[in-house]
């Protein structure tokens, strides 16, 4: 009997489902057993078990594509509302293969920094035990479909995400991790206020449930309006809770700092993964539990949101000294095309921003996971990431400037990159009417080319004191660009991938017909109307790398000095605890005042 | 009987309310922490007062570890604001978006649906398959049982993240967050005499919560303020993190559950389903691990990360 | 009103009074206990839900909620016990760079000067 | 059983009332050593009455040893705290603390 014939069951079959719960299993299980096992056998345990996962979840995505709807299962045998279920559709299989994958690429990355040798005991047991903290809330987070569960996962991933920031143990660090820690408490509480009122309102926490009494399908005919608005209200505070974890800005304190201080491959994991959790979570709430969000005005609040934070995050971006701070800002901006979906998807053409939202999910996650591996690169290179005293680091390290060149280019979106893809499927989504939300889309690309350009005018100037390069203070091994490399590439090339792959994501959502929707973006690509938007990013990186050269380091600071200062202390106000808190309610009120009204 | 039974609950009301703002508004940090353990002995009485006794036990006897967590903290911290106070403005901004959000949530508690949707009945109809006779039990260990595995890997991950915050050089070493240079002769007394009937009421707990109120969450509470006090007195102390033994005893409840639950897939038809010969067995094996798990984790997430001696002068 | 109103609505108290002292607290360990404040709110809304439930179902208390809340406390009271012991760890070292100004200094204290824009130096 | 009610009624009443005298002394007294002095009297009296005046309602014999056994462990508990705090009240020194109604009072205009 072949292999093939034995997995049949699990692959094919009617067992299909009894794949999911192993996917929560085996993370929970090296978590435990990692640190009885000592700092040594923590890292081989957590590399083998991560491994083990990437391989259930890709038999997990073979197994919903094989059966072509999603799979559940039922915890115990007790079904819901009494006991817990488990599903996977097409999104939550792309996120589970997506985390097992970006895990597996990063930790095979800090396999030689986080070792007993180099790293000590202490963050070597710490750093592997809470990686694999990280992954059993995620995909917690990705197959739960009852509240109280995907409370306790995203419990999980905090508690792992916390320390994670502070392993170097540094005031300004240990300060970042408390922040993050009490904001994402408040952001837990307020979710689970929202879960408590579901099952006041509906007697079950199972999202299908919920949303079918809501859609009127309920055990007890339709849902009465003081019942519809509960809910509404429900999900405001579950939404504003999961607002206060992604970081999305203004909600965003915690983060640069955490960055600016963590361990670079710790920084690639809460980048590209951390915050996505909760956002996923989000996608769940309006998209599935909320029947017809596009009747609603939570779409004006969210995009708002989103579009706030990727003007302000790149701006941020733009101006900041540090190579870390710049990437870590540059997620923020990312992280607001992520709430673009929302009102977006309300739209009559809509159907394509949902897959657009997932793909922007995957591209960031491989081209930041990539950008913040090289940074720790460069770090270690020159024993600092300050931009003002790295000219001309690019003679220095070439290879390593085209990598971060490669994973620029996807984040600006270059075409067949994820970026692209994106930027192309939202704006058809957002069609002619939605002109503003282009607008944003397109302004965020050049601002997003032009930080790209700004590193890239400071690896090739003349290094201060007019040698060619700065200072090496340890040449890294090339070996160390293979990581960064193969995610940076994997985000550049993923418009190549054959647009039938993209059906992954339709289990269970016909409505997105993604396979199509790529097709069709990567068609508009080689279009006489696409040229803006296919070598848009690439003519502004060089007209912008010519200005900056021209300019010089500090012509360039002068001129956009104050408006900078201007904007940084705005920034800065923003990211005070006091300020941000005030916000945090502000946000609930007016998503409370969008739905209800 | 009281001629009408809310006659017993607006006093408790009031003190809580009262005794929030007071928290927010006094200016010392230890009397605020002081004001925090009434409390919450008021809200364990208002548990039992809304039927809730498992509910009850959990906040008695996690309120008063986390009064000595407090305290602690507060003692080595000083009592210093850590910045300006608030302006005006901000305090009525703030306060005036509070207040919104309570009233939105009166609303809410007050146009709840009339019958109340509930899993009473369900949880009746099926407790008898999971040989429980408290139903609270039926859905930690049953109905719900991956929350309640899910959540004690939360409890051994933050224990393993608390530790992580401790010197490098203080690796391996013991916890040392509640050490004192003398411990008073009146608490060394109390830590000699309160242990033993500790144990036996918290072991009385743990057996007696299958069917009645009471578990291994109370149970190991109370063990872990045991084990607390003692350390406290400095009649015994914190293990050393590198200890392998305390490791085991931190984990092997998650474990025991998870490895039962997985197996359940081949001895029950779905995972975290238990064999129904078995049941009472194995759902007694899961709680005496977690117990167990629970009372260290609880202890030592009190005790702290581990430090290295301090210097003396 | 009946009794699970009347505490459900003290809970919808504790909650906006916990907000208030975990935005404006004046301490970190403040904040954190205005935090604690509104899970203590957070969980006596569960409680009202379960009464209610319960008071329906023909029994005292919805075991359901119940069993969340235990679940939610211990979680809580390991997100107090993290958060403490970040804060001690940050006094200590902000101690040790004090005590050290000047000599060598720790590798916290270096970051922190040097980089002034990663150091949350607002109200945490 | 009216007796016993009664007798529970009376007892428990005049076990509040001591309960609250405890209380009075705690907020109205100058110093913090007869503060302590007046909670720890009126409280073991109070609680003491209580306990005696629930006896007649428990059940024979687990309610009423589980009864006693409460008191014993309140008694020991807040005889070995309130040994505690005048230990720490004595390492402090002999300043008398401020006014606690004053001291209370500028808490209240001074932070809110």
């Amino acid at each position: 009997m072949t292999l093939a014939a034995v997995l049949e069951p699990w692959l094919a079959g009617p067992r299909a489902a009894e794949l999911l719960f192993p996917l929560l299993a085996v993370p929970v299980l090296a978590a435990l057993l990692a640190p009885l096992l000592g700092a040594r056998g923590a890292r081989l345990l957590a590399l083998g078990s991560l491994l083990l996962g990437l391989a259930l979840a890709l038999a997990a995505a073979a197994a919903l594509l094989a059966a072509g709807a999603p799979l559940t299962y039922a915890l115990g045998g007790w079904a819901a509302p009494l006991g817990v279920e488990l599903a996977l559709d097409g999104p939550a299989a792309l996120m589970l293969v997506l985390t097992a994958a970006v895990l597996v690429l990063v930790g095979l990355h800090a396999a030689g920094e986080f070792r007993v040798g180099a790293a000590g005991r202490r963050v070597t047991l710490a750093f592997w035990t809470l990686l694999l903290g990280v992954w059993a809330g995620l995909n917690g987070l990705y197959l739960g479909r009852d509240l109280f569960n995907l409370y306790v996962a995203i419990e999980v991933l905090t508690f792992s995400a916390v320390p994670l920031v502070c392993l170097k143990g540094g005031a300004a660090q240990l300060e970042a991790a408390f922040r993050y820690l009490l904001f994402a408490l408040l952001g837990s509480a307020l979710y689970l206020l929202g879960a408590g009122l579901m099952l006041g309102l509906h007697g079950t926490l199972d999202i299908g449930q919920i949303a079918a009494a809501l859609a009127g399908g309920g055990a007890d005919g339709s849902a009465t309006g003081a019942v519809r608005s509960g809910s509404l209200a429900a999900v405001v505070l579950m939404s504003t809770g999961l607002l206060a974890k992604t970081a999305l800005m203004p909600l965003h304190l915690w983060l640069p700092p955490a960055h600016g201080g963590a361990p670079a491959p710790a920084s690639a994991v809460l980048s590209a993964l951390v915050v996505k959790g909760s956002f996923f979570l989000l996608f769940r709430l309006w998209l599935d539990l909320v029947p017809d969000p596009g009747a609603l005005h939570i779409g004006l609040v969210l995009g708002t949101l989103g579009a706030f934070a990727i003007l302000l995050g790149n701006l941020m971006a733009l101006m900041q000294a540090r190579l870390k701070l710049l990437v870590a800002y540059s997620t923020l901006a990312q992280l607001g095309y992520l709430f673009l979906l929302f009102p977006l998807a309300a739209g009559p053409g809509g159907g394509p921003a949902a897959t657009a939202a997932l793909l922007q999910v995957v591209s960031h996650a491989l081209a930041k996971a990539a950008l913040f591996l090289l940074a720790g690169r460069v770090q270690v290179a020159f024993g600092h990431d300050r931009l003002a005293e790295l000219g001309g680091f690019g003679r220095a390290l070439p290879m390593t400037l085209v990598v971060i060149v490669l994973a620029g280019l996807a984040l600006a979106g270059l075409p067949p990159s994820g970026g692209y893809l994106v930027k192309s499927l939202y704006g058809s989504a957002a069609g002619a009417e939605g002109w503003g939300w282009r607008l944003v889309l397109d302004l965020g690309g050049l601002l997003s080319a032009a930080y790209l350009a700004r590193i890239l005018a400071v690896a090739v100037r003349p290094a201060a004191g007019g040698t060619a390069a700065p200072h090496l203070a340890e040449r890294p091994g090339g070996f160390g660009l293979l990581v960064p490399g193969l995610l940076a590439l994997a985000a550049l090339l993923l418009g190549l991938l054959p647009p039938g792959w993209f059906a992954l994501l339709d289990v269970g959502r016909a409505e997105m017909a993604s396979a199509a929707a790529v097709a069709g973006a990567m068609r508009g690509a080689l279009a006489a109307g696409g040229f803006w938007s296919s070598t848009g990013p690439v003519l502004t990186v060089a007209l912008a790398v010519v200005l900056f050269i021209a300019a010089g380091q500090s012509a360039w600071q002068r001129r956009v000095g104050a408006l900078g200062r201007g904007l940084a202390g705005v920034e800065g106000r923003l990211r005070e605890w006091r300020v941000a808190g005030a916000l945090l309610l502000a946000i609930l009120l007016a998503q409370a005042l969008a739905v209800l009204t | 009987m009281l001629p009408d039974p809310r006659l017993a609950d607006l006093p408790l009301v009031v003190a809580l309310l009262a005794l929030a703002l007071w928290l927010i508004a006094t200016r010392h940090d230890r009397s605020a922490i002081i004001g925090f353990t009434a409390y919450g002995l008021i809200v364990a009485i208002v548990w039992v007062r809304l039927g809730a006794l498992d509910v009850a036990l959990t906040e008695a006897a996690l309120g008063g570890i986390m009064g000595l967590l407090l305290l602690m903290a507060a003692a080595r911290l000083g009592d210093a604001p850590d910045g300006p106070p608030p302006t005006w403005p901000l305090r009525v901004l703030v306060g005036l978006l509070c207040g919104a959000v309570t009233a939105g949530l009166a609303v809410l508690v007050l146009t709840l649906p009339e019958p109340a949707p509930n899993l009473v009945a369900a949880v009746a109809e099926q407790q008898s398959a999971t040989a429980l006779k408290n139903p609270v039990a039926a859905v930690l260990v049953a109905f719900r049982a991956v929350d309640t595995l899910l959540e004690s890997a939360v409890l051994a991950l933050a224990v393993i993240g608390l530790w992580s915050v401790g010197a490098d050089a203080a690796w391996g070493e013991r916890p040392r967050a509640l050490d004192s240079d003398a411990p008073d002769p009146a608490l060394v007394l109390l830590a000699r005499l309160l242990p033993p009937v500790g144990l036996v009421v918290g072991v009385h707990l743990f057996w007696t919560g299958a069917d009645h109120p009471g578990g291994p969450f109370q149970a190991g509470a109370l063990l872990a303020a045991m084990v607390a006090l003692v350390w406290l007195a400095r009649l015994g102390a914190p293990p050393p993190v590198r200890s392998r033994l305390t490791r085991v005893g931190l984990m092997l409840g998650p474990l025991v559950f998870l490895l039962i639950g997985l197996a359940g897939v081949v001895a029950a038809d779905a995972y975290l389903a238990y064999p129904e010969a078995l049941t009472k067995p194995l759902i007694l094996l899961i709680e005496a691990a977690k117990t167990l798990s629970v009372a260290v984790a609880l202890a030592l997430l009190v005790a702290g990360p581990p430090a290295l001696p301090r210097a003396r002068p | 009103m009946t009794a699970a109103e009347l505490y459900g609505l003290c809970g919808a108290g504790l909650v906006g009074v916990g907000l208030y002292g975990a935005i404006l607290g004046r301490s970190a360990l403040r904040r954190l206990l205005g935090f604690n404040l509104m899970g203590s709110g957070v969980f006596l809304i569960f409680g009202a839900v379960a009464r209610r439930g319960g008071l329906a179902g023909g029994s005292a208390s919805d075991p359901v909620p119940q069993a969340l809340v235990i679940t939610g406390l211990v979680v809580a009271f390991a997100a107090t016990a993290l958060a403490v012991a970040l804060l001690v760890r940050l006094a200590a070292v902000r101690r040790e760079a004090g005590a050290a100004r000047g000599a060598a200094l720790p590798a916290g204290a270096t970051a922190a000067a040097a980089h002034p824009e990663s150091d949350g130096t607002g109200a945490a | 059983m009216i007796w016993a009610d009664v007798f529970t009624v009376v007892l428990v009443t005049a076990g509040a009332l001591f309960f609250f005298a405890g209380w009075v002394g705690l907020m109205r007294f100058p110093d913090s050593l007869s503060r302590l002095h007046a909670l720890s009297k009126a409280d073991n009296l109070g609680l003491g009455l209580v306990v005696v005046g629930l006896l007649a309602q428990a059940s024979w014999p687990y309610g009423v040893l589980k009864l006693i056994a409460l008191w014993l462990l309140v008694i020991l508990v807040g005889g070995a705290t309130g040994q505690m705090l005048a230990g720490a009240l004595h390492a402090a020194g002999p300043t008398p603390e401020p006014d606690r109604r004053g001291d209370a009072a500028r808490d209240a205009g001074g932070t809110r």
